[in-house]
């Protein structure tokens, strides 16, 4: 976090807005349509085991959303004097406790409780 | 004070347990406490003779004081924590009756299947082969385990001068370990709000020699509240308040599966049949027609007859299989051997094998203070 | 126990008829002539001195954060009257029902009065409450003007009072939720619950929840961007850095409170399956998801009068805050531990000895922080020239009572103990503990400090010692009972008891509450009287206790303005530096100053919000459907307003501040 | 009064401070919008993340009914997939025509994002009639809840932001490119960008992966 003493007084003069490019942009779609397509062309055509394709898909997701924070959203560290990027970053700590600590504690709760389903071949 | 002085092993150990910690944090509460009150007199404005630094604001020998103490008594805190959460785990079967008192290797814990009514409990002694409404017998010192569930809402089961409490929930079948070490009356409850009889969802609980048991047994078994079977359990079932003791002679067999399954009324898809076809992947588009309106009035008492179609609604069975015990081995009891220290003693013996064979509770060697 | 069949829902009113009038009801009723008699002298009051335009133009409307908190304050301390009418209602009850009597509510009363009093504690008294005081003070602390978005203040705060009112509408037509403060499902399913109760629970808490949000985003937006220049983050007061994690609580935890809440709406509107017990939905990922909010909810509460305690022990012992550093890692660390520990809500629900120690050792670490800012306090003091004004007497209470909730917190956070501790009085008697112990007399201390900077004028030290001995006391007698009767293995929410040895605690408890009660009316007394000397009580330096920070270095009460020109920043305790250097008033040289101006939306799209809320708990769809336009239409047309803001003329400042320098030469 | 018995330590600075800023500007109107937004936008976040978390642990509890397999048609989702993305560069043209300070060449790519918007919209719309006809409602299984909520909410937003949109369009019609209009124009921007974002997450999540389950 910084400690800037006078950033709270350099706004004075003009609004800080984000600065666009025609390049910015085009980058962004271009990347965006290539890692849409592949995840895409993937789960229709399979060529790899489902857990592969799970995980190849997800990596996809993941450096399309820097992408698109990127070259859509003008996310810099500097932004707003470095505030957007602090507070993304929280609330990426805050999404992720609350999905995998969901999730495993969820896990546990259905493993402990939940009626087991006993194999499936046994069903007419 | 029930919770500090109670008749069952493992709710003593829970109550020591709270004194142990208590007795931890006074190291550092009643200092910081007297601190407060000798500070304030010490350094009251009128007492001009008390030195005064005003701009005195840092220390790095006492900072590092103030966290490192409560740091240290967290560390022997959580060491404690971590121990006792896993010895007394409620999913976790007995391993000793008693201070010093080993639970044999081939003795069995006696079953209760316990189920949250609106607003009562039912007992079920599968063994036995006799229920009961709002009573538990018991023999003392023989380990006991109950299997919970619930009927409609979350309720908790907590017998104070047995054990410590767990979720009894619909759907869900929770367990509990426990064992009186003597005889006497108790009492049971929900400790956890069910709606407008709750208060009244209160059980006598009754610890009896073995041969008081047998004989509870028999009594019951000449019961005239008749069997328990599907159609009583959903006559049952129907919210009342204050129910008197009852005694069923007999109990239909899974009865208890059925309920934890959800599937007690006729025609109704059981959970784990549900959840094997889920994890196959579904029953896919023809699946979807297969839901059948609910033909009981099990909501009709709790004040509501005009709900939304939707909440009346079940999957139906797709054939009627019999249901499964999905009765589960307990959880396995984890090593702690390495572990000494807080009250432990290194065991005497190596740890029991891994259990995993149904109602075969561990074999305790190692005694556990 | 009576039935409540849900009515047959009509096409015009829904399910509103005469029989949601709850006429059977006679403490009801009462209640009901009481409200409407005393509220009709109020209006009438208002007409006969024609207070209508001015409440409207100064108040109703006002953008000024001051006002704003002020507002916040008020809609507070009527919530608590209420709330605390509700533990009354219990502890009455609690003692009588005992040998077979019923005592004097039945099961449906009784179960709205303690689902309502947790409800209304919580969102409608300790929120308003700190939220108001964080309005009034950070802006003055920091050097501001106003808040970042004032507009949106107004808005947040009748958001907050729309929800308040939703919440006392379910009083007097139909009946709030019977479920607990925390409505669990299954219980709070259609299924179960079939009735409006739960309706307003959800709307009034949906309604109010937006304005705490945007509230919350507002001031971390004020305290990120309108620090006066030179106040860097390590020389913001520590008020103002507990304010800044409480915001970041709020705007990181209320969402999910939303959305928790709103699956719950869709499970009782549209029979989805989220919550329910068939067709594959789990009640548990309800309490999972609900505690993801409800654990920093009990920081977003706490912290601030963490902060509050740190600027009274300061001004008070007229020293240093000793450990200013740590005090702030404290509070981030704090911020941040707040989201591993949820599931020590539900030890007891059985996710498995690895999860539970997991969760249990997280919560004993947060004591660690929050030990290390006891002693900061209580080294603060050290060496100190302590004043016992009321601001720290409040304040030494509240460390010594604090220190035994916490204990008995981290007890709880062990989770065998709390397998026989859960939902226990003891569980009762520890959040009491904190909440009370911490929370109120955090907001005690708050107020006593604080009332001569928004006013002009101290509080009244007799009857302030009156009442700060009746709650100390009354709170020791009302909650150690139930820490007993938690070890006696009583549960929470009980109506009737059958264990007569259990009696004579439950007497003691209720005659503590009684002594609480006798607190607050010297409370309310101690206002009255303040009011009425305060000509003698005033307090003309704006800064009657010696203060560190800035907010004392403007007039009490501050201008509109708040400070004619913004001071820069050298040190920490601002104020006290430039006291030390040598500070002089500016008095020539004064400008226009450019203002927010007031406006009308807030309260009426709160207006429109709160009539959808309604139709919404009755299924009046026609009205629902307007209200949802209208709040949309109008927030619409108001982005049409492009004309905000007014500048206030250099002459006005020019008189308003000579009108000061008069008032000190006076007072000096 | 007791307050004014406290001793202050004699002041040991003599070189002249500067209490005040006597010679301020006021701070621009909105300077703090962007980062208002910005969070708000993150608390928006957290409400799809509650939804995400529901999806993934209940996203498996089919009731014995349809599975993702069963149901989603992923050309369908493609061509879905392809309406946002291309509203998402559309926008982009929107703000570099606004750095530019062309009124009309803004509200002609805002109009243009918007017909891609009601694009995406009309495809989503058409998907749950779809679903809903052959039986597979929201009330069918904690699935089919989770599933409708998590993309419902995110169409809700998408109409929510065409709304926005057309507000927008006829405020740049009647005030022109003025300082509160562009910063409303990128606040938008950022608003649909962030629709975009969270798209990502729902097609990879719940299409792509669903169907590979």
């Amino acid at each position: 976090m910084s400690a800037d003493p006078h950033h709270a007084a350099d706004a004075h003069h003009e609004i800080e807005m984000p600065h666009a490019s025609m390049r910015d942009y085009a980058i962004g779609f271009i990347l965006s349509v290539i890692l849409t397509a592949i995840p895409f062309w993937l789960v229709m055509e399979r060529p790899f085991s489902a857990g592969a394709t799970a995980a190849i898909i997800m990596g996809f997701a993941a450096v399309q959303i820097v992408v698109h924070m990127v070259y859509f959203l003008h996310m810099t560290p500097k932004a707003e004097g470095g505030w957007s990027m602090t507070s993304l970053i929280f609330t990426i700590i805050v999404v992720v406790i609350m999905l995998a600590g969901s999730l495993w504690v969820m896990h546990h709760l259905n493993t402990n409780m939940m009626p087991m389903p006993h194999d499936p071949s046994q069903l007419p | 004070m029930v919770v500090l002085d109670p008749a069952g092993d493992v709710a003593r150990q829970q109550g020591d347990l709270i004194v142990i910690s208590t007795v931890l944090m006074l190291l550092i509460i009643v200092p910081v406490m007297a601190l407060t009150i000798f500070f304030a007199w010490r350094y009251r404005a009128a007492n001009k003779q008390a030195t005064y630094k005003p701009d005195w604001d840092h220390s790095t020998q006492l900072e590092l004081v103030i966290w490192a103490a409560p740091l240290l008594i967290i560390i022997c805190l959580g060491a404690v924590t971590w121990v006792a959460t896993h010895l007394l785990d409620p999913y976790r079967p007995l391993a000793r009756t008693a201070p010093g008192q080993a639970v044999a290797a081939e003795a069995r814990p006696l079953d209760v299947q316990v189920v949250a009514l609106d607003w009562k409990w039912l007992f079920i002694y599968p063994e036995q082969g006799v229920a009961a409404v709002n009573e538990l017998v018991v023999p003392v010192d023989r380990p006991l385990r109950f299997r919970i569930s619930s009927s409609s809402v979350m309720n908790s089961f907590y017998i104070p001068a047995l054990a410590g409490q767990i979720y009894a929930m619909p759907g869900m079948e929770t367990k509990l370990h426990g064992v009186f070490n003597e005889t006497g009356s108790f009492t049971g409850f929900s400790a956890n709000y069910s709606g407008a009889g709750f208060s009244n969802m209160r059980f006598a609980v009754k610890s009896m020699s073995q041969a008081g048991f047998e004989q509870w047994v028999a009594e019951a078994k000449r019961a005239p509240g008749g069997d328990l079977d599907r159609l009583a359990y959903l006559q049952l079932e129907k919210p009342s308040e204050k129910e008197p003791v009852r005694r069923f002679a007999a109990v239909e067999p899974q009865l208890f599966d059925a309920v934890v399954n959800m599937c007690v009324e006729p025609g109704k898809m059981c959970m784990h049949d549900m959840m094997s076809i889920d994890a196959a992947g579904g029953a896919g588009i023809a699946g979807i027609g297969n839901v059948r309106d609910l033909s009981y009035d099990k909501f009709a008492a709790r004040g509501s007859t005009d709900i939304a179609r939707w909440s009346m609604r079940y999957v139906a069975a797709l054939c009627s299989s019999p249901i499964m015990s999905n009765d589960r081995p307990d959880a396995t009891p984890v090593d702690l051997a390495p572990l000494t220290g807080a009250g432990l003693k290194r065991p005497a013996a190596p740890p029991p094998p891994a259990q995993t064979a149904l109602n075969a509770p561990a074999a305790a060697s190692r005694p556990l203070s | 126990m009576t039935p409540h069949p849900a009515p047959e829902a009509g096409p015009f009113l829904g399910r509103l008829s005469l029989e949601a009038l709850p006429l059977h009801e006679p403490i009801l009723v009462a209640t009901f002539a009481a409200v409407v008699i005393g509220g009709l002298a109020v209006l009438g009051l208002i007409t006969k001195y024609r207070l209508w335009g001015w409440l409207w133009k100064e108040w109703f409307t006002t953008v000024d954060h001051k006002r704003i908190g002020i507002m916040y304050m008020i809609l507070g301390l009527i919530m608590f009257l209420r709330g605390f009418a509700d533990a009354v209602m219990m502890r009455l009850q609690q003692v009588w029902a005992f040998n077979g009597s019923e005592g004097y509510l039945n099961a449906h009363h009784y179960d709205q009065v303690f689902t309502a009093h947790g409800v209304i504690m919580i969102f409608f008294v300790a929120m308003p409450f700190i939220t108001g005081l964080m309005n009034y003070i950070v802006p003055l602390q920091i050097g501001a003007r106003d808040v970042s978005f004032p507009f949106l203040n107004n808005f947040s705060f009748w958001m907050t009072t729309a929800g308040a009112v939703l919440c006392m509408v379910s009083l007097f037509i139909g009946e709030f939720a019977q479920t607990g403060w925390l409505a669990y499902p299954p219980l709070s399913g259609i299924a179960y619950s079939p009735n409006v109760g739960v309706d307003y629970y959800i709307w009034s808490l949906q309604i109010a929840g937006v304005g705490t949000t945007l509230s919350g985003i507002n001031l971390i937006v004020t305290i990120l961007k309108l620090r006066a220049p030179g106040m860097g983050l390590m020389k913001m007061p520590v008020f103002t850095w507990t304010s800044l994690c409480a915001n970041i609580l709020i705007v990181a935890s209320f969402p999910v409170l939303t959305a928790v809440l709103a699956l719950l709406t869709l499970d009782r509107y549209v029979g989805t399956n989220f919550f329910t017990n068939d067709f594959g939905g789990s009640p548990m990922m309800y309490v999972n998801l609900i505690w993801i909010w409800g654990h920093p909810e009990v920081y977003i509460l706490i912290l601030p009068l963490f902060g509050v305690f740190s600027e009274v022990t300061s001004t008070f012992s007229g020293k240093k805050l000793f450990g200013y550093t740590s005090m702030v890692y404290a509070t981030v660390v704090i911020t941040i531990l707040s989201y591993i520990v949820w599931l020590h809500h539900f030890f007891t629900m059985g996710s498995g000895a690895s999860v539970n120690s997991f969760f249990g050792i997280t919560t004993m670490v947060i004591s660690i922080p929050t030990g290390a800012k006891l002693f900061n306090w209580l080294f603060t003091m050290y060496r100190g020239r302590i004043r016992f004004d009321l601001p720290m007497m409040w304040t030494v209470a509240f460390m010594l009572t604090f220190v035994v909730g916490g204990m008995t917190g981290v007890l709880l956070a062990v989770p065998p103990a709390d397998f026989v501790l859960h939902n226990s009085l003891f569980l009762i008697a520890h959040f009491h503990n904190v909440i009370i112990g911490g929370v109120l007399f955090g907001l005690f201390a708050a107020i006593n400090y604080w009332w001569p900077k928004a006013f002009g004028f101290k509080l009244d030290v007799f009857w302030g010692k009156i009442s700060f001995w009746c709650w100390v006391v009354g709170f020791w007698l009302a909650f150690m009972p139930l820490y007993v009767l938690g070890l006696m293995g009583v549960t929470r929410r009980m109506r009737v008891f059958d264990d007569p040895s259990l009696q004579i605690w439950f007497a003691i408890a209720a005659f503590g509450a009684l002594v609480i009660a006798a607190g607050i009316g010297a409370m309310l007394v101690q206002f009255g009287v303040s009011i009425r000397r305060r000509k003698e009580l005033a307090d003309d330096s704006g800064d009657p206790w010696g203060g560190r920070t800035l907010e004392w270095a403007t007039s009490s009460p501050p201008p509109d303005y708040n400070f004619a020109f913004t001071p820069v920043i050298h040190d920490l305790d601002a104020w006290h530096d430039m006291k030390r250097r040598g500070h002089q008033r500016p008095v020539t040289g004064f400008r226009d100053i450019h203002m927010p101006g007031n406006t009308g939306a807030g309260i009426i799209l709160a207006g429109f919000s709160l009539v959808m809320g309604f139709a919404l708990v009755w299924h009046i769809w026609w009205l629902a459907a307007l209200g949802f336009v209208a709040t949309v239409g109008g927030a619409i047309v108001h982005t049409f307003n492009y004309k905000r803001d007014f500048h206030i003329p250099a002459a006005t400042v020019v008189a308003v501040e000579d009108a000061r320098t008069r008032q000190l030469a006076a007072g000096a | 009064m007791s307050a004014t018995t406290i001793t202050t330590a004699p002041t040991t600075i003599d070189e002249p401070v500067r209490f005040y800023d006597l010679d301020e500007h006021a701070h621009p109107e909105g300077h703090s919008t962007m980062l208002g937004f910005w969070i708000y936008l993150m608390s928006d976040c957290l409400i799809f993340a509650i939804l995400f978390a529901c999806y993934a642990v209940l996203g498996g509890n089919y009731a014995a009914g349809p599975a993702p397999k069963d149901l989603f048609d992923l050309k369908l989702i493609a061509l879905n997939t392809a309406m946002l993305l291309f509203s998402s560069i559309t926008y982009g043209f929107a703000v570099l025509q606004m750095q530019q300070g062309r009124v009309k060449g803004t509200q002609l790519w805002l109009a243009i994002t918007g017909l891609f918007g009601l694009g995406f919209l009309g495809i989503e719309l058409y998907e749950f009639h779809h679903l809903i006809e052959l039986g597979a409602t929201p009330q069918r299984s904690a699935f089919l809840s989770a599933f409708f909520t998590l993309v419902g909410t995110h169409g809700l937003h998408v109409t929510f932001g065409i709304v926005w949109l057309v507000t927008l369009m006829v405020q740049l019609g009647k005030h022109g490119l003025v300082a509160a209009n562009r910063r409303r124009v990128m606040c938008l921007s950022m608003f649909w960008h962030f629709l975009d974002v969270i798209w990502i997450g729902v097609f990879t999540i719940v299409y792509l992966m669903g169907v590979l389950r």
